[in-house]
């Protein structure tokens, strides 16, 4: 699965995406394997609700399903405008 | 029409060709986002986007603008990368038979790229840079719609 | 900055003149509006005004806007005389820190430039010409102010 | 006093400014004056309902005194924008 990370998500994890291999079926499930690995993970994903997801390039919930996902984002609220 | 580009661009040039573009619709609403430095001491600004899904979202945004309102027609363009003070960062148009339509989209466009469409800013100064934090009015802005 | 002329002139040019006298005001809002032929036959259009209370009306109008919203600058410039289909007939521009200052601005001096400042359109077809009807909902429009 | 007729009211009337001298204390009284004139007056004033009126440049009722003014306009709605 590709895993992309924007904006202070993408600074504080130190790349811009990577293939994650997982079994996780949600993406807080995936967050929490994400969290587990190391403390550059562990600080970006430190408080979720500053973060938003998507999947396959369509926002999405935390508790939503990763079935059928090859692509998942996570970034802070969006700035543009 | 969607362009999402790190070259600059004229905003006037832009609203006469759009608005010689649609035929029929007398009232065209245009609104541009500039750099400026209202603290002092800004140098510039980082934008960074999501290829693909930006231009996804902005799709989606124009589309259920065309739907809502009587338009003939929208635009929306957006610059990435980095930008000086002064520089336009984005410009939205619409054009209506109605004023009241072509108003009303506009800011429905606005307030949806805001908190919708995948941009996040960085504020660049002489000390360092910092990522802009969403305001909390501009989700609420989208409950007006 | 308030222009009232026979004289055509260029939306995106203004715009950007506009645009670039307003340091510190990163939101721009510009309503514009066009000669349509609608119903197809239209010619024309002619704008008779009352030069003075034109200007003043329009003064009044800007001014008003200037101190209920958080502008930097707003303009407006309307033509008289003969137009032909296609033409600008007349521009508003607001300029604000806050885009929701901005676009409300622009509505207001649009609904209030609408059917308080003294100009009559009269259209004019290949069969004669006649004076553009005042409608209700332009006058219900200044309600919500 | 400097009267002023635009839009279809200066076609009907057929003239765009007269001076008119009177005694008239209030708007609707130099109205009534200028109908009781000529069948072209009497057709520009016959709905004034739909007509609206500027003293001194300032839009105003028709119950309006006319005391200290020097021009006054007639025409109908604006249709500006």
């Amino acid at each position: 699965m590709q895993v992309m990370y924007f904006a202070w998500v993408r600074e504080r994890i130190g790349l811009p995406r990577e293939v994650v291999e997982t079994s996780a079926s949600t993406v807080a499930q995936l967050v929490d394997e994400l969290r587990a690995r190391e403390a550059r993970y562990e600080a970006a994903f430190e408080d979720v609700t500053a973060l938003r997801v998507a999947l396959d390039q369509e926002l999405a919930d935390f508790d939503a399903s990763l079935e059928g996902v090859q692509e998942v984002a996570f970034f802070p609220p969006m700035t543009g405008g | 029409m969607i362009r999402v580009q790190a070259m600059p661009f004229d905003p006037g040039g832009e609203l006469n060709t759009f608005s010689q573009g649609v035929a029929g619709a007398g009232a065209i609403v245009s609104f541009t986002g500039v750099v400026r430095d209202v603290t002092g001491g800004l140098s510039g600004m980082e934008i960074e986007h999501y290829p693909g899904m930006t231009e996804k979202a902005l799709g989606a945004i124009r589309g259920e603008a065309m739907q809502r309102w009587d338009l003939a027609e929208a635009m929306v363009i957006h610059r990435f990368g980095r930008l000086d003070v002064g520089e336009v960062i984005m410009m939205v148009a619409t054009a209506s038979k109605h004023r009241k339509d072509a108003f009303e989209a506009a800011e429905f466009l606005m307030d949806y790229l805001k908190s919708r469409a995948p941009f996040w800013k960085k504020e660049v100064t002489l000390e360092g840079s910092s990522w802009v934090a969403s305001r909390d009015e501009d989700e609420e802005a989208l409950g007006r719609w």
